[in-house]
C-alpha cells in the first residue's frame, strides 16, 4: 500500500469508485465545511479539497482536509504550483501527512489573473508533473528534492488532473503519459460532456496501456441551468459542451432543467462505466453538494462499499 | 488729387469723383436707393443727401452727384442730414408702405407710421430700371406720365419686342416693382448652369465649373447683352486688370499633324423624348447626372440631399436602370451603356451616407452588370451590408404618387406579376449617347461608324478607326467606364505616336537658365512681394498696412506691393529686384501655391536663384475671399500669414536635383497577346523590349481561342503577331525563362533571368510591364472531369475549331454561367463568360440550327455592343434561365446524357432538362506566380490575387511604384480587345519614361542622418515603396533619392529624427507653425 | 489614415498635459468639399471659444506682463 | 468664460483639405477669420511635435485636414 | 532588444514638479528602436512638460538631449553635454532601467560638486522583438539557463504564463492561452514546431526541477570574462 487510504484500497480492490469535491469557504468558518461534508458523507469514497480554486482566496486546503478527517470523511488534498515554491510544498506535505491526509492531487493551478488578486506574483517554481515526481520521491525514496533523508514515514496516494478537452488534442494523452512516468497513482479528468472525444481519448490511453499504470476517474459535473451550460462552454477554457446537450436542457422546459441536468449526468455516469480503463467517477457538483446523494443514488452507485481494516 | 474732410477726417480723391464714391472708399456709409455703380448718378431719391461746407456756406447736396472739391468739409450724419433723410423715407413709406427695403429704412429712421396719405405703390421712381435699360442699349422702358401719374412703362403700355428679357431692370430694381413678364414679348428663360445640369442658374460671364482649366471667366456671347446690342460694357469698366476684350474673335488655327485622336466622348441620353418616365414633367424624376450634382458638396443644394419640388429630404429613392440603353424601340439604343449599374449603386450608397434619416434605396434593374474590376465586390457590399434593394423588374410606367411630390413606379417583377411602389424621388440611370457633333466630325474625317454610331474598330486594333492615322478612344469607340477610357486614351496615344516615333522630341525648345547663385553663405535677405490681385486682395485687406508691417520682420530686406504679382511685367521686375538686391529668399503673398508656386519658382530660377528658396502666403483664396465682410481682421490675418511664410522662408535651403541616365529598354513579363502587343508597341516607338515567357512558346491563352465576339478569327492573328515579334530586331524574346531578381528603380532596373537550362542572363531596363496573364478555373463542381461531354469554354472553342462534325450530332447543349465566379472565395465577375457562352451558342446554332440550347445564368452581362449578341441569341431560340446563387443547378448523369435541374425563377419551380453536352463558363483566376512577381517588383495584388493598379481610375495601368506597369489578364478578367488596349496603354506609359535620356532625381526627398540612425528598421518596414535600405558600411539606413517619392512616412515614424524630408524638415515647418503668434 | 491615428495619439497627450484633447481634431475633407471645410472652421472656432484660451499662452502673457513690471 | 478671439491652426494636405480651402475661397464661402492654414504636401508629414510646438506657440486649437 | 514604454505622464510630472530646470535625456539605441526613448520621444516629452507646467503658471525650463546609449560612459562624456547637465535640477532619463542607473552613476562621477538627480521616464518592460510595425512581444526572461534546444526554439519559460516545463496546462484551447485569445499557447506552438521537425520525442521525458540560481533567484548576476579585462 502506498498510503493505505480508503480510495487507494477501493481502487486496488477493483471497486468502481466515486469521489466528490468540496470548495472551502472564503473565511475561517469550519461549520460551512462541516455542513457540506455531511451531505457527502456516505455517498462518496473521498472528497477533493480545492486549493484556492480559480485563484480565489479560501480556507487552506490542508486545514479543510483536517476538518474533513475529523468529520469522518477522507479528503484528497489539492495542491497548486502557483502559490508555493518547493520549500513550502514539501513542508506542507509533511504537515498534511502528520494530520492523517493520505490522498493528494498535484495541479498547476489556474492563473492568478482569473482570481481576486490578479496583481499577485505567481511562483511556478516547479510544475504539476515535477510535483508528482517530488511527492513520489518523498514517499518511495524517503528523500526530499535536495536528496536529504526524511525523518519518519511519509505516505501519500498521488493524484493529478487531466483535461482531454484541451488543445492540442492529440498531445493530451502524451501529457498524461508524462504524469504516469512521473509516478502518478490516479487521475481525475476535467468534466466530460463531449463523450465522443472522451472515448477517442480513452482509446489512446488504453492503446498505450496507461490505464494499467494508474487509475482513471472520469469527471462529471451536472448542469444546473442552460445559462450555466452556455457560460461554461463559452468561458471555461478546456470545456466542450456539445450543442445537443444544451438543446436537451432547453427542451426540458421551465422548472425541469435542473432535473434534466441530473438525468444527463446519470446517463453520462452509466456510459462512462462502460468505457475501458475508467476506474471511477469524480463528481464535481459545484455549489450543488446537496444534490450529490440524489445523483449517486440515481446512478445506482449506492451504497458505497466499505473495506475492513 | 483733391483733399477734403469727410466727417472731420482728411481724405483724398481724384478729380471728377463724387462724394459718395469717396465715402464708400473710406468705409463711410451713406444710404442710397437710386444709385448704382454702373450708372450715371441721377440724384432721384435724395436719400444720399449730405451737408457740405465750402468755407462760406453750408448746403445740402446729393452725395451721388456732387463732385468733390478741394478743402470742402462734408458731414454725412448731422442732425439736419438725418432729419432730411427721415422725411424722404417717410414720404417713400407713404407711397410704398409694403416694400421691404422701404420698411427697413423706416425702421432705421424710427418711423412707425407715415404722416402722409398712404398709397399702394411699389415703385419709388428711382429710375434705375430705365437707366440700366438704356445702358443695355435697348430703352425698352421709360418714364411715362407726369407728376403723380409718372410711372415706369413700355411704350403704349404693351409688351414690347424691343425688350430682350435680359433682366437687368429687374435685377437693379430695389423694390421688386419690375415684372419682366409685363415688359417683354419674348420668353423669359433664365440662363441655366450647364455644370449643375440646369438645377441652378449662372451669369453670362462665368467659369464653367470651379476646377475648370483654364480657371478664367469667359463671356457667353449668346446671352451677353453687349454682343446683342452693343450696350452695357459694365464688366470692362469694372475689371481692374483691364482683361475684358470684346474684340476677341474665334480664330481658325491650322495644324499639320501626323495623327488624329478622336476622344469626343458622349452625351447623356435625354429621357425627355420618351414619356414612360415622365422626365421633365415630374420635378422629382431626375437624371442620374442631375442627381450627381445634388449629391455634390459644390452642387445646387451644397450637398444636402433634398428633392427639387419642395426641398424636402427624401426617405425613399428609386433608380431605374437601362434608360436609353438595351432598348431597340427607343432611338435604337440596343446597346448596353456598361456604366450605369455601377454608378447607380454608387449613387445609392452615397445617398444613404448623405441622408440624415435612414434612406430606403431601390434599384430597378434587368441584369446587374458590375463586370468591372472590383465592382462585383462593391455590388455585394451594397446589397448585403448597406441594404440597398435590388428589384429585378421591367418598368411599365411612372405615375404621380399619393402624397404630393411622390412618384409611383409600376413594374412587372421577376415572377411576371404587376407591382407598384411609391418613391420620393426617382433617378433615371441614363445611358451614353453619341452626339450629333461626333457624327458630323466622323463624316468629315471619313471614319466609319457602327450601326449605333460608335466608331468602327477591330478587336485587334481597338483604337484604330477605319481611316489610317485617325485613332479613337473613350466612349466614342464603345460605351465604357473611366478606367477603360483612361487606359484606352493612353493606348490611342501610343498608337498615334507609333508612326511618329522618328520625329519625337524634334520640336521641343529647351529653356536656358542663368547659372544658379550659391547663397548658402550669404546672410539671409528675404524679398516679399504682396499682391493686390486687383481688388481680390486689395479690396478687402489693407495691403499697404501689411507692407509696412512686413518691413519690420527679421531678415526682410525688401517689400513691395503689386497690382498683380503674376503679371508679366511684375515678373520681369521681380527678377530685376532679386538680382539687384541680391535677395536670397523670396516670399509671394497672393493666391494659392497650388496654382502659382510653379510660376514664381520659375521666376526665381530665371533670376539665378534656387527654386526651393521660395515660399508663398495664401492671402487671397484663404483670406480675403473668405473674410470679405471683415476687412480689419482679414488684414491682421494677412499679416500673420506673411509672417509665417517669412519665418519659414528664412529656413529654406537650396536643393539640387541630379540627372540620372535612363536605360532606354523595357522588360515585358509574359508572352501572351498583351505582352506581345506591349513589346511590339515599344519596338514601334524605337525602344528595345525584353519579352519574357515562362512557357516554351508565345501566345498565351489566345492560342486556345477561336473567334472574338465580333467573329474575327483569333488564330491567324496570333500567328501573325508571333511572327512579327520574333522577327522584330528590337524585341528580344526569352522563352522558357523566368525572372529571378529585380533591383534598382525607375529608369534603372536590373534583373537576373534564368532559362530552363539554368542559364542566367542579366538585363537592364528603364521600365517594366507585367503581363503574365491569368488562367481558367478548373471546376470541381458539376461533374467536371468525370465526363468528356462536360466542357470548359476553351475546350468547346477547340472542338468548334477541330471537331465540328461531332458537335453537329448533338441534340442539346446547356451552358452554366458563373462557375467559380461571383461566389464566396472568388467574389468577382469574370467579365467575358456571358459573351463567350452566347457567342458559342450562336456558333453551335450555325452548325446545327435545330440544336436546343439553354443558358443558365445569374445576370447576363453582355455589356456595350455585345448586347446585340444577346438579342440575336434570344431571337434564334436560345433559352435563358436565371438561377440564384444559393440555388445552383444540379447535374446528374442519365443514360449517357445529363439531367440538369434548375429552379425556374418565373414559375418558381425546379425544372429538369436533359442534355448531351454541358459547357461550364468557368472563372478566370489569377496565376499563382502573381505572388512571385508581387515580391520581386514590390507591387501589390488585390484581395482576389490580381495585380492592383496605382489608382483604379486615374492610373489604371500604373503601379504605385514608378516605372512598373500592368496589362491584360494579370490585372483582372477582360476581353481580348481590352487586354490589347491596356497593353498599348502601358506602351504609352513606358514611353513617358524612356523618351527621356535622363531624369532629375532628388529635391524634396527624404534623407537619413547616419549619425542619428539607430537602424531600427522602422523606415524600411513603413515605406510603401520599399525604398529605404540598410547600408552596412555606414551602419545606417539609406534612402535612394532617385527612388524616394517624398511622402514622408519614414520621417514621421523615425524615432531618432534621423530622417528628414528636405524642404519639409522639422526645422522648416516648426518655425512657420510657431510664427502663428 | 496614419495621420489620423497620429492625431488620435496626440489627443491623448493633450489630455495628459491638461490642455484637453478637444483642442485637436482630425477631419477628412475631400478637395471638392469647400462647404465642409468652412463648416469645419466654424465648428473648431466655436469649440475653441467654448474651451477658452490656451492656458499656456495666457500664463505666458501674464508672466510677460509681470516681467515688464 | 471670457470673450476672446481664439486662434486656430489648420494643417492641411495639398490634395484634399487645402484644395477644399482654396475652393471655399473661389466660392466666396465666408468663415471665421480665426484660422491660419499651414500647407502640407500630405498630412502624413504632420508630426506630433509639430502639433505640440504649435500649442507651445500659444494657439487655442489645431486641426489636421486630410 | 530591450523594450520599454513611456511611464504615465502624470507620474513623470509628479517626479519633477518641484524643479525649475529639467532635462529630458533620450537614449538613441534600444529604447529608440522600440519608439519609447529616442530623440523624437524626448522632444515630445519636453514639449508636454513645458505645456503642462506653463499652463499651470509654473515657470520651468525644459530641454531635451539625446545620447547614443546611456549605458556607456563614453557617449555621455561630451563636455558641452555635461555643462548642460550641470544646469539641470533634474534629469528625466528615458532610457531603460540600465540606462537610468548608469546615467545616474556616471553623471554623478563626472560632475563634481553637484549631486545629479536622475529619474526614470520609462518603464522597462521586457526583452522582445518588433513583430510588426508598432507591435513588440516578449521573447526572453533572461532566466540564465536556456531550454530552447529542446523546445523547438520557443521559450516556455517566457511565453507560457505559468512557465510550465512539461507541456500545456488544461487551459490551452484552440492554440491560445487561457489568459487571453491574444496570447498564443507557447506549448501549442512548441508541439506544432516539434511535430514539423519530427522531434516530438524530445519533450517526452519528464523535465526535472529547474535550478533557478542562474536567473534572478540567485541575486543580481554578473558576467566575467577574464581574458577581456585590462
Amino acid at each position: 500500500m502506498k498510503s493505505g487510504s480508503n480510495l487507494e484500497r477501493l481502487l486496488e480492490n477493483g471497486e468502481f469508485v466515486i469521489t466528490g469535491e468540496l470548495g472551502p469557504p472564503k473565511g475561517p468558518d469550519a461549520e460551512v465545511v462541516k455542513e457540506k461534508a455531511a451531505m457527502l458523507k456516505g455517498n462518496v469514497d473521498a472528497v477533493n479539497i480545492t486549493d484556492n480554486q480559480t485563484a480565489i482566496v479560501r480556507m487552506s486546503s490542508i486545514a479543510t482536509s483536517k476538518i474533513l478527517i475529523d468529520e469522518g470523511l477522507e479528503p484528497t488534498m489539492q495542491m497548486v504550483a502557483r502559490d508555493r515554491n518547493r520549500l513550502a510544498m514539501m513542508s506542507d506535505l509533511f504537515g498534511a501527512s502528520a494530520f492523517g491526509i493520505k490522498n493528494m492531487l498535484c495541479l498547476s493551478g489556474d492563473h492568478q489573473r482569473f482570481g481576486n488578486h490578479p496583481e499577485a506574483k505567481n511562483v511556478f517554481d516547479i510544475d504539476s508533473i515535477q510535483m508528482i515526481h517530488m511527492v513520489k520521491t518523498m514517499r518511495d525514496e524517503h528523500k526530499i528534492i535536495c536528496g536529504e533523508e526524511i525523518e519518519g514515514d511519509f505516505k501519500m496516494f498521488i493524484g493529478a488532473a487531466c483535461n482531454p478537452f484541451a488543445d492540442p488534442f492529440h498531445y493530451r494523452v502524451h501529457r498524461l503519459a508524462k504524469k504516469v512516468e512521473a509516478g502518478v497513482d490516479f487521475i481525475q479528468t476535467q468534466c466530460i460532456y463531449d463523450m465522443k472525444r472522451f472515448k477517442e481519448f480513452m482509446k489512446q490511453v488504453v492503446d498505450m496501456g496507461l490505464h494499467e499504470r494508474c487509475k482513471i476517474l472520469a469527471g462529471v459535473t451536472p448542469l444546473k441551468s442552460v445559462g450555466m451550460a452556455r457560460y461554461m462552454a463559452a468561458n471555461v477554457s478546456g470545456i466542450i459542451i456539445p450543442e445537443e446537450i444544451i438543446e436537451r436542457l432547453k427542451g426540458a422546459g421551465k422548472g425541469n432543467v435542473a432535473s434534466e441536468g441530473i438525468g444527463i449526468a446519470c446517463e453520462q455516469i452509466g456510459e462512462l462505466r462502460e468505457i475501458e480503463g475508467i476506474a471511477g467517477i469524480h463528481l464535481m457538483a459545484i455549489e450543488w453538494e446537496h444534490k450529490v446523494p440524489e445523483i449517486v443514488k440515481m446512478a445506482g452507485l449506492l451504497p458505497r462499499p466499505t473495506l475492513s481494516g | 488729387m483733391i483733399s477734403f474732410k469727410l466727417n472731420g477726417k482728411a481724405v483724398q480723391g481724384e478729380e471728377g469723383q463724387s462724394i459718395l464714391q469717396i465715402a464708400e472708399e473710406y468705409g463711410v456709409e451713406i444710404p442710397t436707393l437710386c444709385y448704382h455703380k454702373a450708372l450715371e448718378p441721377a440724384g432721384m431719391c435724395r436719400l444720399c443727401t449730405v451737408e457740405v461746407h465750402d468755407g462760406r456756406k453750408s448746403s445740402f447736396v446729393t452725395a451721388c452727384t456732387y463732385p468733390i472739391q478741394e478743402g470742402i468739409e462734408v458731414y454725412t450724419d448731422t442732425e439736419a442730414v438725418h432729419g432730411g433723410r427721415k422725411l424722404m423715407v417717410e414720404l417713400l413709406l407713404a407711397r410704398c408702405p409694403n416694400v421691404p427695403i422701404i420698411k427697413e429704412l423706416a425702421e432705421r429712421y424710427d418711423i412707425k407710421e407715415p404722416r402722409f396719405k398712404k398709397e399702394e405703390e411699389d415703385c419709388i421712381l428711382c429710375g434705375l430700371c430705365t437707366r440700366i435699360c438704356e445702358r443695355m442699349g435697348n430703352s425698352a422702358i421709360g418714364m411715362t406720365g407726369r407728376g403723380v401719374d409718372t410711372k415706369v412703362d413700355t411704350p403704349f403700355h404693351i409688351q414690347t419686342e424691343v425688350c430682350m428679357a435680359c433682366g437687368a431692370c429687374a435685377s437693379v430694381c430695389p423694390t421688386g416693382h419690375i415684372k419682366l413678364e409685363d415688359i417683354t414679348k419674348h420668353a423669359i428663360t433664365p440662363i441655366s448652369s450647364e455644370f449643375d445640369m440646369g438645377l441652378r442658374g449662372r451669369k453670362p460671364i462665368h467659369v464653367a465649373y470651379p476646377q475648370a482649366v483654364p480657371n478664367t471667366p469667359a463671356i457667353d456671347r449668346s446671352v451677353c447683352v453687349h454682343f446683342r446690342t452693343g450696350g452695357c460694357k459694365i464688366c470692362a469698366e469694372f475689371c481692374k486688370a483691364k482683361a475684358i476684350d470684346y474684340t476677341q474673335e474665334d480664330e481658325t488655327i491650322e495644324l499639320t499633324v501626323g495623327s488624329i485622336i478622336l476622344a469626343n466622348g458622349f452625351e447623356p441620353y435625354d429621357p425627355a423624348i420618351y414619356d414612360t418616365y415622365q422626365y421633365g414633367r415630374f420635378p422629382n424624376v431626375l437624371t442620374s447626372l442631375e442627381f450627381e450634382r445634388i449629391l455634390s458638396a459644390s452642387g445646387p443644394y451644397a450637398g444636402h440631399l433634398v428633392r427639387p419640388s419642395d426641398g424636402k429630404e427624401p426617405k425613399k429613392i428609386a433608380w431605374i436602370q437601362c434608360v436609353g440603353s438595351r432598348n431597340t424601340q427607343v432611338g435604337d439604343k440596343g446597346y448596353c451603356s456598361a456604366v450605369c449599374c455601377t454608378y447607380a449603386i454608387k449613387q445609392a450608397m452615397i445617398a444613404k451616407e448623405h441622408s440624415p434619416e435612414p434612406l430606403d434605396t431601390a434599384i430597378f434593374y434587368i441584369d446587374i452588370r458590375t463586370h468591372g474590376k472590383d465592382f462585383e465586390r462593391y455590388y455585394n457590399r451594397a446589397k448585403d451590408e448597406i441594404g440597398i434593394r435590388f428589384v429585378k423588374s421591367r418598368i411599365n410606367n411612372v405615375l404621380p404618387g399619393d402624397e404630393p411630390g411622390t412618384v409611383t413606379i409600376r413594374y412587372i417583377d421577376a415572377a411576371g406579376r404587376m407591382a407598384h411602389e411609391d418613391f420620393d424621388m426617382v433617378v433615371l440611370s441614363v445611358g451614353l449617347d453619341i452626339p450629333q457633333e461626333s457624327l458630323d466630325l466622323a463624316q468629315k474625317l471619313g471614319v466609319e461608324l457602327d450601326h449605333y454610331n460608335f466608331a468602327n474598330t477591330s478587336s485587334f486594333d481597338p483604337v484604330n478607326t477605319s481611316r489610317p492615322g485617325v485613332f479613337v478612344c473613350g466612349v466614342f469607340e464603345a460605351p465604357k467606364d473611366i478606367p477603360d477610357t483612361v487606359a484606352q486614351a493612353s493606348a490611342a496615344a501610343a498608337s498615334a505616336t507609333d508612326d511618329l516615333a522618328e520625329v519625337r522630341g524634334t520640336m521641343i525648345k529647351t529653356k536656358e537658365y542663368p547659372p544658379e547663385r550659391d547663397v548658402s553663405n550669404e546672410p539671409i535677405r528675404i524679398g516679399v512681394f504682396i499682391c493686390h490681385c486687383g481688388i481680390n486682395i486689395g479690396g478687402v485687406a489693407d495691403v499697404p498696412a501689411v507692407v509696412e508691417y512686413v518691413k519690420t520682420l527679421p531678415h526682410v530686406d525688401y517689400v513691395e506691393e503689386n497690382l498683380f504679382t503674376c503679371a508679366e511685367d511684375t515678373q520681369a521686375k521681380m527678377k530685376q529686384v532679386i538680382t539687384e538686391r541680391q535677395l536670397n529668399r523670396v516670399v509671394v503673398a497672393s493666391c494659392t501655391p497650388r496654382t502659382h508656386e510653379v510660376l514664381f519658382r520659375e521666376t526665381c530660377r530665371e533670376a539665378g536663384l534656387n527654386p526651393y528658396l521660395f515660399e508663398m502666403a495664401n492671402i487671397r483664396d484663404q483670406c480675403t475671399w473668405v473674410h470679405m465682410q471683415e476687412p480689419e481682421k482679414a488684414t491682421e490675418k494677412a499679416k500673420d500669414l506673411v509672417r509665417m511664410a517669412v519665418a519659414r522662408a528664412a529656413t529654406l535651403e537650396q536643393l539640387y536635383e541630379v540627372a540620372q541616365p535612363i536605360c532606354q529598354e523595357a522588360l515585358v513579363v509574359g508572352g501572351g497577346v498583351a505582352g506581345m502587343t506591349a513589346a511590339l508597341g515599344l519596338a514601334g516607338q524605337g525602344f528595345k523590349a525584353h519579352l519574357i515567357e515562362r512557357e516554351g512558346r508565345l501566345g498565351g491563352q489566345a492560342l486556345e481561342l477561336h473567334t472574338t465576339w465580333k467573329d474575327e478569327k483569333i488564330q491567324p492573328y496570333v500567328e501573325d503577331m508571333v511572327k512579327r515579334v520574333t522577327e522584330n530586331p528590337l524585341v528580344d524574346v526569352h522563352v522558357h525563362t523566368e525572372v529571378k531578381e529585380v533591383h534598382g528603380n525607375v529608369g534603372n532596373f536590373r534583373s537576373k533571368l534564368i532559362d530552363a537550362h539554368g542559364k542566367q542572363t542579366e538585363v537592364s531596363y528603364g521600365a517594366a510591364i507585367i503581363a503574365n496573364g491569368a488562367e481558367g478555373y478548373e471546376p470541381e463542381e458539376y461533374l467536371y472531369g468525370k465526363d468528356p461531354n462536360i466542357l470548359l469554354p476553351l475546350e468547346l472553342d477547340k472542338e468548334i475549331m477541330h471537331n465540328a462534325e461531332r458537335l453537329k450530332a448533338v441534340n442539346s447543349a446547356i451552358f452554366i454561367q458563373c462557375v467559380g465566379s461571383r461566389e464566396q472565395g472568388r467574389p468577382y465577375c469574370s467579365k467575358v463568360c456571358c459573351t463567350h457562352s452566347i457567342h458559342s451558342a450562336l456558333k453551335l446554332k450555325e452548325l446545327n440550327p435545330d440544336l436546343d440550347i439553354y443558358i443558365l445564368y445569374r445576370d447576363i452581362r453582355t455589356y456595350g455592343q455585345r448586347e446585340d449578341l444577346y438579342g440575336e441569341a434570344r431571337s434564334k431560340g436560345v433559352q435563358f434561365i436565371r438561377y440564384e446563387i444559393d440555388d445552383k443547378p444540379a447535374v446528374v448523369k442519365k443514360d449517357g446524357r445529363f439531367g440538369v435541374t434548375v429552379r425556374d425563377q418565373v414559375i418558381m419551380r425546379p425544372v429538369e432538362i436533359d442534355t448531351d453536352i454541358i459547357i461550364l463558363a468557368s472563372a478566370i483566376v489569377p496565376r499563382e506566380d502573381n505572388g512571385v512577381f508581387s515580391r520581386l517588383f514590390k507591387v501589390p495584388v488585390n484581395q482576389d490575387g490580381f495585380f492592383m493598379e496605382a489608382h483604379a481610375k486615374l492610373r489604371p495601368v500604373d503601379f504605385a511604384s514608378a516605372g512598373i506597369f500592368v496589362c491584360g489578364l494579370a490585372h483582372g478578367p477582360k476581353a481580348i480587345d481590352e487586354a490589347i488596349s491596356q497593353a498599348q496603354a502601358t506602351v504609352s506609359r513606358v514611353c513617358t519614361i524612356l523618351s527621356h535620356k535622363e531624369r532629375m532625381v532628388g529635391g524634396a526627398v527624404a534623407e537619413v542622418d547616419p549619425e542619428l540612425c539607430a537602424i531600427c528598421l522602422t523606415c524600411i518596414r513603413a515605406c510603401p515603396f520599399a525604398v529605404p535600405q540598410i547600408d552596412y558600411e555606414k551602419a545606417a539606413a539609406t534612402i535612394d533619392p532617385g527612388a524616394c517619392q517624398g511622402c514622408g512616412i519614414c520621417a514621421s515614424m523615425c524615432p531618432n529624427d534621423a530622417i528628414q524630408v528636405k524642404h519639409y524638415k522639422d526645422s522648416q515647418m516648426i518655425p512657420k507653425l510657431t510664427a502663428v503668434y | 489614415m496614419r495621420a489620423q491615428k497620429r492625431v488620435e495619439y496626440t489627443k491623448k497627450l493633450l489630455d495628459e498635459i491638461g490642455l484637453g484633447n478637444e483642442r485637436l481634431e482630425f477631419f477628412y475633407i475631400a478637395a471638392s468639399e469647400a462647404p465642409l471645410f468652412a463648416e469645419t472652421v466654424r465648428k473648431m472656432t466655436e469649440r475653441a471659444k467654448n474651451l477658452g484660451p490656451n492656458p499656456y499662452r495666457m500664463r505666458l502673457q501674464q508672466e510677460g506682463r509681470k516681467d515688464k513690471e | 468664460m471670457e470673450d476672446y478671439e481664439p486662434r486656430i491652426v489648420a494643417m492641411l494636405c495639398n490634395y484634399c483639405a487645402y484644395s477644399a480651402a482654396d475652393l471655399a475661397g473661389v466660392g466666396r464661402i465666408q468663415y471665421p477669420t480665426n484660422v491660419r492654414i499651414v500647407y502640407y504636401l500630405c498630412t502624413g508629414k504632420v508630426e506630433i511635435i509639430h502639433i505640440l510646438k504649435t500649442f507651445e506657440a500659444g494657439v487655442d486649437a489645431v486641426f489636421v485636414g486630410g | 532588444m530591450i523594450t520599454a514604454e513611456r511611464k504615465p505622464f502624470e507620474e513623470i510630472k509628479e517626479y519633477v514638479r518641484d524643479y525649475k530646470n529639467i532635462m529630458v535625456l533620450g537614449c538613441g539605441t534600444c529604447v529608440a528602436v522600440c519608439q519609447a526613448g529616442g530623440e523624437k520621444e524626448a522632444e515630445i516629452l519636453a514639449s508636454e512638460l513645458r505645456l503642462t507646467f506653463g499652463s499651470q503658471g509654473k515657470r520651468v525650463e525644459v530641454n531635451e538631449e539625446t545620447v547614443v546609449r546611456q549605458c556607456d560612459d563614453e557617449f555621455m562624456a561630451d563636455p558641452a553635454f555635461l555643462e548642460k547637465v550641470k544646469e539641470a535640477d533634474v534629469i528625466i532619463s528615458i532610457a531603460c532601467g540600465v540606462g537610468v542607473q548608469h546615467a545616474c552613476n556616471f553623471l554623478n562621477r563626472a560632475i563634481e560638486g553637484k549631486p545629479i538627480r536622475v529619474v526614470p521616464g520609462l518603464n522597462t518592460t521586457f526583452m522582445g522583438a518588433n513583430i510588426d510595425l508598432g507591435l513588440w512581444e516578449e521573447r526572453c526572461l533572461g532566466c540564465g539557463d536556456c531550454v530552447l534546444e529542446r523546445t523547438g526554439g520557443i521559450c516556455p519559460i517566457t511565453r507560457c504564463a505559468k512557465s510550465l516545463l512539461n507541456g500545456p496546462c488544461g487551459g490551452s484551447s484552440g492554440g491560445k492561452c487561457e489568459l487571453s485569445t491574444d496570447i498564443d499557447c507557447a506549448w501549442h506552438l512548441i508541439i506544432e514546431r516539434l511535430e514539423t521537425l519530427g522531434e516530438l520525442e524530445r519533450i517526452r521525458p519528464v523535465e526535472m526541477y529547474r535550478d533557478w540560481r542562474p536567473s534572478h533567484s540567485g541575486g543580481p548576476r554578473k558576467i566575467l570574462r577574464e581574458d577581456l579585462r585590462l
